[in-house]
């Protein structure tokens, strides 16, 4: 296929999964609002809120790495993107799956993140630091459950590529991981949680704390490309379960729904518990989605 | 406490006495002599010209031997002056001035006592006795001697002299066996004499009086450095 | 049969001098103890056939063993503060 | 030829000359001394020569005019011209040595010297027993008489102690001789031998005590005390002579006396000289006076030679050449321990480090005690190899684990007091009176000990097969240490350079050998570019660090076990000194030593093993060893001390961070590969065929990820840098370990993939980490922050180190990671698998402390002004830096052979990762590091220009200002949170890193120093009860024998 | 009737003399009981040793008027073991003396003559 054409599609999606990551996240806290009996925001108030930032005149930096901060941020997330395939049997959204497999955007995952606790790290604030430390801890746990849940479904479909497994899950609601393989869903499901930063697992970003967590010194343009990045890294994230538990998706109306079914579950569970502290968070993660992570990997060698 | 570790100490002797009850058993009284005595008694003579042959052996068949033990008093007497020096350096005889009936005793005796030790080591080959017990007698003479004259300068160096001659002697003698004889201490680099005269048994007689003065002298050597004390006594 | 008697008798009689010189308070005695052992032992060697270490034993091992102890002894008193 | 009997003519005739003399001629009797000491030396090394030189014929020597039964006979032959030869020469340099003391003391003292020398030579030549006893108890009074040398009374008590305790034994002696002769009728050894003795009750008891009291002249252990006294109480100068010289003649004496028992005395020989030898080692432990700790290692080492001796008729051929080995050593190195000992004059082993102010005596004590303790290429090593081997070919196993449990507790003390002297408190007063007659003795045994060393490794089986070049050029680079560093530090790159050119062809073909020797060599090479940044002399270094690489390289060269193990110690005895050259690295370098030492003894012992029933040392013998359970567990566990596996890494944080700042990477990056060389070359020779490896290997593989998870989670609680990265280095070689437990194709190339990126990523962390922290002075992170500012290059190197630790892609990490996987799902092992994940995760934290409490945050006040770190760190970094960045763009040009030479081989052919250009696949996934490092930097570089044209008029601001609650803070301090960073993940899972395996070696060490404590009790210092213990000695080798 | 010959008697005393002997040195705390007793020690092994080359009804070996000079070999008894004795005593004397002359500098240093009061060198 002709690489120009490939990138041609690849911005393409990208652009989609920007705008409906914009949107879903007006919804989502629109919706939070109406649970909370509040009228809340307006649904493109993210858009808003995005040219505000990136048109904002004062803008101050720290140092180099500061300011390759948001950089290294973003790239996590659209590097995700890029090695993420989309549709299903699609070659065109495919991306650039073909350079890399599941374990590549598990580790690519650490890249953005990395990024961002340099940038703010440089930036000085000690309430960055401390954000970064939380948000890194919390994630190391996170990612056992999510790891097992991986391990179990290499075993289960004999292969690491995400196009192969989403190409087993065909063929009827059945077939997906979400009832083949129950427990690892579960497992992988609870890690989601944490892996979305909302309540109870939001202590990284800790909004009620003004001003907290890594982002605390950044402002203009610089917040508009970590906005940017979590439009983006929310959908891609739902997506990469959709593709892993749920089937996948075979055009992107499923897509959307699949994706926002997903994340809406992280938002829920958010709206029901209380937030953990860090110390409270790891051990939490490492009850109930380590165990029914092993379990599923236990069952699967059973058999 | 006590007696509970003198308990302790007999049962070890206990055992003690079986291991050596254990070598007890073995022992055999002997009617004969073993090849090595037989070759003395049939040789010894002969080779050694000496009539005594508990001298032929100690001074030549087993000369090494007795070079070492003539060294050990030696050596203990060296030892002892060394170890008794004492950091002022004075020294002092401990004993009081003696009465005249001791000096006037000791003139008489010490010259014939002197004179029996002479003849025992230089009749070494012939008749019982040699070297250590006349050496030994020697030391008694100057015993008394220390007891009837208290001067402090008897002799030290003279002592000394004597012994350190007569051990070099000793040993040169054995040189020379080395030399004109068979080996180390041979005995025949003089002719081995009338069995049974004083001037026999080749170099018999001289070692044997070497080692009697040089016994003598290491013993009142000895005997001496035991007798002096520090210095700021009486 | 005398001799095996004196022997046994000498025998008995070492054997009760090393008591002695092992526990009499008084060490001049038991010096001389030893001393006396020594001297019995020369008279065995007599008998044993041994003129030489019989003489040897009698004019070193008690004289001049016992004279040296002595001057020790005579020493170690002369040099107690308490004495 | 001068007769032999002239020695002893001369001695004693000029020690009853030298009683002639009078005070005023005492420089005439010390001229006379030396003279006749020098003429004993003569003839017995004119003997020595003429026997050597092919003659056999053993020269009779007869005295009083009979032959030998009924006159007394001397003998020389090769032994006795040997050993009168040694102690011919250790008399005259001990008398050089004694000599002013013996001026000061009266000319008496050299009579008795001499009288001394004179009852040696004729112990050692004569053939007749009662002669034996003479001289014996003439070598005691001289003995007790030279104690004469030092006033206090302590002296005159162990005097007296020693005389009657001799005077007991040899009464034994006598008692033995005398029934010896009732019953054989002979009192010559050779005449007894002919007769064909039948074996009577009666000789045998009789022989039984004799025997018996040799071996307590030799002081076995417990029935010792009286002579671990005079050790402790005489001059040094004695105690030498007593140590090295009346030992010498003792052993020799039972070495001549044993024929005469018909009982067979070899179990009982080796029971009491390993109850000995371990016994006074464990004592050893708890000492800390000088001079009694090397009485203790002479008994330790007496006892060794008695098990030798023992062993005698099982090892055959082997016999001489092993007793020389282990007596040369302990003769040369005791007396010259005891001579240094002389000129330090310290009581405590503490006090020692008084040596320092001297380097040449620096020099010679630390090449005694590694003489002692065995270390290649010092004498006794090679002795110990073939005795072991031999002992190993006849299934002698406890004995070898016996022996061995001994030499590691010696080395225990010997490294204690070697570390105090080297690093331990300075001493204040400049005490140390230096003379040359001192000083001369144990320079001529610091070279006869080279000699011996060279003539051991020549007649040793396998000492040919060695590569000497790097030892001579150690050899050099001590002579040459005058010279500045700089000029030292581009003689060994070249010397490097030229050797890596002469081995590539060697290895060229073997990309396993290539892949570690270029790490080892290239490392070196870049590690040692650092050193050029430091000024002055920087004495001893370059010796230990090109011993170090020289083991290295041996490692890969090694054809057979021998090169293998002989390089291995090298290796170890180079980074140990390497180590302890850090500023508070003493205990450090001693637990590495402590685990290398131990585990150095698993790997020999391994070997000795593998060794059983085969005939050839070469390194497939392993592949057939007749035990393939226990030599393959054991020598794993002994490369895995190397490598710092869980349990057995307590040593290696301290090691690698408190090693000076180049030699940390070298340490950590290069030298832990030595160990997983190890393990590759053992998994390689052995496979996993039985079902106990498999069991083992399984056992390894959750060892590893165990080790990973404790590794890292240990790291992340660090605030010393240096030394989180050192416990990052455990983590990783636990990723390592992990791996190569798999026993399939991609683990193993997982395995190098780790290695290969573990030496990039931990040399250039290091060399960044330890560039910092020479100039801000300090190991805590949380005093530095906001060091990009004024390090940016350091930065740079860290950030890339990190990245690359991480594995996060596109650098070289990334490849180990993917790896993995694959191998992990592949293999089953998921569960493992998973808690290496975790690990890695982990990883990511301190990762990030590192580079954040150093670099970024606020700068502290009193690094405004610090600098970047010397261009002589920059330069090894910028190449790593390269190299990461080639391995992460094209893996396949290292993998692609790699994987193909894996695949090839015997062992791993099935399921090899397939290439297809860049991109590498297996069954289960695919990856193509250069096209992942495409697309990422190309979006880096379009997102860096997308945020540079949105925010072109960003306005650099100073650090301090900012969004501070309103307010600006106070002090940088309050605005850097990096102490104690992550300490709510402590509270969550600080109970995983407990120090378990910390507190279990204390607990054992705590044990052994108590028993080594209670044990020594016996030794209650009164010579009584030395007696009772020498009877119940008597008695109990009585009772086990009859 | 053979165990009551001289020989076996000194024997018997001889062993009996020895253990007296090792008693007193283990026992005995006085320095120079301890020395008396090693003087015993060594007696009693000179009494063995003689009597180990004793042969009975035999004389002594000097060759004079009552031994024939050539059947001496059947008339004398064992020189050896005397010559060893002789040696052995002289030896002994030796050390005896250098012990007390060790317990005389002990006792001037320490001023005492208990063997448990010098116990500085230990462990």
């Amino acid at each position: 296929m002709n690489i120009f054409l490939k990138i041609l599609f690849v911005l393409l999606g990208l652009f989609i999964v920007l705008n409906w990551g914009l949107i879903m996240s007006g919804i989502i806290r629109k919706i939070i609002a109406r649970v909370g009996m509040r009228r809340g925001i307006k649904v493109y108030q993210p858009y808003i809120n995005l040219i505000k930032n990136y048109s904002l005149r004062s803008q101050l930096t720290h140092g180099v790495m500061f300011y390759l901060g948001p950089v290294f941020r973003l790239s996590g997330g659209v590097g995700i993107f890029l090695f993420m395939p989309l549709i299903y049997g699609s070659e065109y959204w495919s991306n650039f799956s073909f350079t890399g497999d599941l374990i590549l955007i598990a580790y690519f995952m650490f890249f953005g993140m990395l990024g961002m606790a340099l940038g703010a790290g440089e930036g000085g604030h000690p309430y960055s630091g401390i954000g970064v430390a939380r948000g890194l801890a919390q994630f190391t746990a996170v990612e056992v459950p999510f790891t097992l849940a991986i391990i179990a479904l290499a075993i289960q479909y004999k292969t690491l590529s995400i196009s192969e497994i989403v190409a087993a899950q065909q063929g009827g609601i059945m077939h997906w991981t979400l009832f083949t393989n129950p427990l690892a869903t579960i497992a992988a499901m609870l890690s989601f949680l944490g892996a979305m930063g909302h309540s109870p697992f939001n202590v990284v970003m800790a909004p009620q704390e003004n001003p907290i967590g890594p982002p605390t010194e950044y402002h203009g343009t610089f917040l508009g490309v970590l906005q940017t990045n979590r439009a983006i890294l929310h959908v891609v994230e739902a997506v990469l379960y959709m593709n892993l538990f749920f089937g996948g998706a075979g055009n992107w109306g499923v897509l959307i729904l699949k994706s926002f079914l997903i994340y809406f579950w992280a938002v829920f569970v958010g709206m029901v518990f209380p937030r953990f502290r860090v110390d409270q968070s790891i051990p939490w993660l490492l009850k109930i989605p380590l165990v029914s992570g092993i379990l599923a990997i236990v069952l699967l060698m059973i058999k | 406490m006590k007696i509970l570790k003198n308990s302790i100490l007999l049962v070890l002797l206990g055992f003690m006495t079986w291991m050596l009850f254990n070598l007890y058993k073995d022992y055999d009284s002997r009617d004969t002599l073993n090849d090595t005595a037989r070759y003395y008694a049939e040789k010894g003579p002969d080779e050694t010209g000496a009539a005594n042959l508990v001298t032929s052996v100690v001074v030549t068949y087993r000369g090494l031997d007795t070079l070492g033990e003539v060294t050990i008093l030696f050596l203990v007497s060296a030892i002892i002056g060394l170890l008794l020096k004492t950091e002022n350096g004075t020294r002092k005889t401990a004993m009081r001035a003696s009465s005249e009936f001791m000096i006037t005793a000791a003139k008489l005796l010490i010259p014939m006592i002197s004179l029996i030790g002479v003849y025992i080591f230089v009749n070494g080959h012939l008749t019982p006795g040699g070297g250590f017990q006349g050496g030994a007698i020697l030391a008694s003479t100057f015993i008394l001697l220390l007891i009837s004259i208290s001067r402090n300068k008897i002799g030290h160096k003279v002592l000394e002299l004597t012994e350190a001659l007569s051990g070099l002697s000793f040993v040169l003698i054995g040189i020379l066996g080395v030399i004109l004889a068979a080996g180390f201490l041979d005995n025949k680099i003089l002719g081995t004499g009338t069995f049974g005269s004083l001037l026999s048994a080749g170099a018999i007689p001289i070692i044997y009086s070497l080692i009697g003065l040089k016994v003598g002298a290491e013993l009142s050597t000895i005997i001496l450095e035991l007798n002096q004390v520090q210095g700021k006594e009486d | 049969m005398i001799q095996t008697i004196l022997i046994i008798l000498i025998s008995v009689g070492m054997l009760l001098m090393a008591f002695v010189a092992i526990y009499h308070k008084n060490l001049q005695v038991a010096v001389i103890a030893s001393g006396i052992i020594s001297l019995f032992a020369s008279v065995v060697y007599l008998f044993l056939a041994a003129p030489d270490v019989a003489i040897t034993e009698a004019s070193i091992g008690s004289v001049l063993t016992v004279a040296i102890f002595f001057y020790v002894l005579n020493k170690i008193r002369h040099e107690d503060p308490e004495k | 030829m001068v007769n032999p009997i002239y020695i002893i003519a001369i001695l004693l005739g000029s020690a009853f000359l030298i009683g002639l003399f009078q005070k005023k001629e005492k420089g005439l009797a010390g001229i006379l001394s030396v003279l006749a000491l020098a003429f004993a030396v003569f003839v017995s090394v004119s003997w020595f020569i003429h026997f050597t030189s092919g003659q056999q014929e053993v020269l009779q020597i007869f005295t009083g005019g009979a032959r030998p039964p009924f006159a007394i006979n001397l003998q020389m032959g090769l032994e006795e011209s040997l050993f009168t030869m040694v102690i011919n020469v250790l008399g005259l340099l001990g008398f050089i040595y004694l000599y002013r003391d013996f001026r000061e003391e009266g000319i008496k003292g050299s009579v008795i010297f001499l009288v001394l020398m004179m009852a040696m030579n004729v112990l050692i030549m004569t053939r007749d027993i009662f002669n034996i006893f003479v001289f014996l108890e003439v070598a005691s009074i001289a003995t007790a008489g030279l104690l004469y040398l030092k006033k206090d009374f302590r002296s005159s008590a162990a005097g007296f102690k020693y005389l009657i305790a001799v005077g007991v034994i040899s009464s034994f002696l006598l008692i033995g001789i005398g029934f010896f002769y009732l019953h054989s009728g002979t009192l010559n050894i050779d005449t007894y031998l002919q007769s064909n003795p039948t074996a009577v009750k009666g000789i045998s008891m009789a022989i039984f005590l004799i025997l018996i009291a040799i071996i307590l002249e030799l002081k076995p252990f417990p029935a010792n005390g009286w002579a671990l006294d005079v050790y402790q109480a005489a001059h040094p100068g004695i105690s030498a002579m007593i140590s090295s010289g009346t030992a010498t003649a003792s052993i020799y004496l039972l070495y001549k006396l044993l024929p005469l028992s018909s009982n067979d005395w070899t179990p009982y020989l080796i029971a009491i000289g390993l109850i000995t030898f371990v016994g006074s080692n464990i004592l050893g432990i708890a000492q800390k006076n000088g001079n009694r700790l090397l009485g203790y290692s002479s008994i330790g080492q007496i006892g060794f030679m008695l098990t030798i001796l023992g062993l005698a008729p099982r090892l055959g051929e082997h016999f001489h050449f092993i007793f020389l080995s282990i007596f040369i050593s302990h003769f040369l190195a005791k007396a010259g321990l005891f001579w240094i000992s002389g000129i330090v004059q310290k009581q405590n082993i503490k006090e020692w480090s008084v040596l320092r102010k001297n380097s040449l005596l620096l020099f010679m004590f630390g090449f005694f005690i590694l003489t002692l303790i065995g270390f290649p290429p010092f004498p006794s090593f090679y002795g110990k190899w073939q005795l072991i081997m031999e002992l190993a070919q006849q299934r002698f196993f406890i004995l070898i684990v016996a022996i061995l449990a001994g030499s590691f507790f010696e080395g225990l003390y010997l490294f204690r007091w070697f570390g105090k002297v080297m690093k331990g408190e300075e001493e204040k007063e400049n005490s140390l009176v230096i003379k040359w007659e001192k000083i001369l003795p144990p320079v001529l045994f610091t070279i006869f000990a080279v000699i011996a060393s060279y003539f051991l490794n020549n007649a040793s089986e396998y000492g040919h097969s060695l590569n000497l070049i790097p030892i001579y050029f150690i050899i050099l680079l001590f002579l040459l240490d005058f010279l500045p560093a700089w000029i030292k530090n581009s003689l060994v790159i070249t010397a490097m350079v030229i050797y890596s050119v002469r081995l590539y062809p060697l290895i060229a073909d073997d990309s396993l050998r290539l892949i570690f020797a270029g790490i080892f060599m290239l490392g070196g090479i870049l590690t040692l570019f650092a050193g050029y940044s430091i000024k002055g002399k920087r004495a001893g270094f370059f010796p230990f660090a090109v011993m170090m690489y020289a083991g290295l390289m041996g490692l890969i060269e090694a054809e057979n076990l021998f090169q293998f193990f002989f390089s291995w110690e090298l290796m170890t005895l180079g980074s140990y000194i390497l180590i302890l050259r850090g500023k508070k690295s003493l205990i450090h370098a001693f637990n590495y030593m402590l685990f290398s030492l131990g585990g150095a003894y698993l790997i020999f012992i391994g070997i000795a093993l593998s060794y059983f029933g085969h005939h050839s040392m070469d390194l497939n013998i392993l592949s057939s060893s007749t035990m393939p359970g226990w030599s393959y567990s054991l020598l794993a566990i002994g490369f895995l001390t190397k490598t710092a596996a869980l349990g057995l890494h307590i040593w290696l944080p301290g090691a690698h961070a408190e090693a000076e700042s180049d030699v940390s990477p070298m340490v950590s990056g290069i030298l832990l590969k030595g160990g997983v060389f190890g393990l590759i070359l053992l998994f390689l020779l052995m496979g996993a065929e039985q079902s106990e490896q498999h069991t083992l290997l399984y056992v390894l593989g959750w060892l590893g990820a165990l080790t990973a998870l404790v590794g890292n989670l240990l790291a992340v609680f660090q605030e010393d840098a240096k030394r989180l990265l050192a416990y990052s280095s455990v983590g990783n070689l636990g990723y390592i370990l992990f791996a190569l437990a798999f026993m399939t194709n991609v683990g193993w190339l997982t395995a190098l993939t780790y290695s290969i990126n573990h030496f990039l990523f931990k040399t250039l962390l290091f060399l960044a980490i330890g560039g910092v922290v020479m100039r801000v002075k300090t190991h805590k992170m949380y005093e530095m922050g906001g060091l990009i500012k004024q390090m940016p290059w350091s930065f740079i190197a860290v950030l890339i180190g990190i990245i690359t630790l991480a594995g996060i892609p596109p650098l070289a990490g990334y490849a180990g990671k993917w790896l993995f996987y694959n191998a992990v799902i592949t293999k089953g092992w998921y569960f493992q698998g998973a808690l290496v994940f975790f690990s890695g995760t982990i990883a990511f934290l301190y990762c990030f402390k590192l580079i954040y409490s150093i670099f970024l945050g606020q700068p502290k006040d009193k690094f405004r002004k610090v600098k970047e770190v010397p261009i002589w760190y920059i330069i090894p970094q910028a190449v790593l830096i390269i190299g990461i960045m080639i391995f992460s763009a094209r893996p396949d040009l290292i993998l692609k052979p790699l994987g193909n030479m894996l695949a090839q081989s015997n062992y791993f052919p099935t399921d090899p990762l397939s290439w297809e250009n860049v991109t590498a696949s297996t069954n289960l996934g695919y990856w193509s590091g250069y096209k992942i490092m495409l697309v990422i930097g190309v979006m880096f570089v379009i997102l860096l220009l997308w945020l540079m044209l949105m925010s072109r008029k960003a306005q650099k601001i100073k650090q301090f200002n900012i969004v501070y609650a309103g307010e600006r803070p106070f002090k940088p301090e309050t605005t850097h949170f990096s102490h104690n960073m992550f300490s709510h993940y402590y509270k969550a899972l600080g109970f995983l890193s407990l120090p378990l395996a910390t507190g279990f070696w204390n607990g054992v060490n705590s044990v052994t120093h108590q028993v080594a404590d209670s044990t020594r009790r016996i030794y209650t210092g009164n010579g009584q009860t030395y007696i009772i213990h020498i009877l119940i000695y008597i008695l109990i080798v009585y009772m086990l024998m009859f | 009737m053979k165990y009551l010959g001289l020989e076996y008697i000194t024997v018997i005393a001889g062993f009996l003399l020895l253990i007296v002997g090792l008693w007193g040195i283990i026992s005995q705390k006085n320095i120079i009981k301890m020395i008396i007793s090693f003087s015993i020690i060594d007696t009693s092994i000179h009494l063995l040793l003689v009597a180990i080359g004793f042969i009975r009804n035999r004389t002594a070996p000097i060759i004079d008027s009552s031994v024939d000079k050539l059947k001496a070999a059947d008339q004398i008894t064992d020189p050896l073991p005397q010559a060893l004795v002789l040696t052995a005593i002289v030896i002994g004397i030796g050390i005896t003396g250098l012990m007390l002359t060790y317990a005389l500098k002990l006792y001037r240093q320490n001023k005492s003559l208990e063997i448990n009061q010098y116990k500085s060198l230990k462990w």
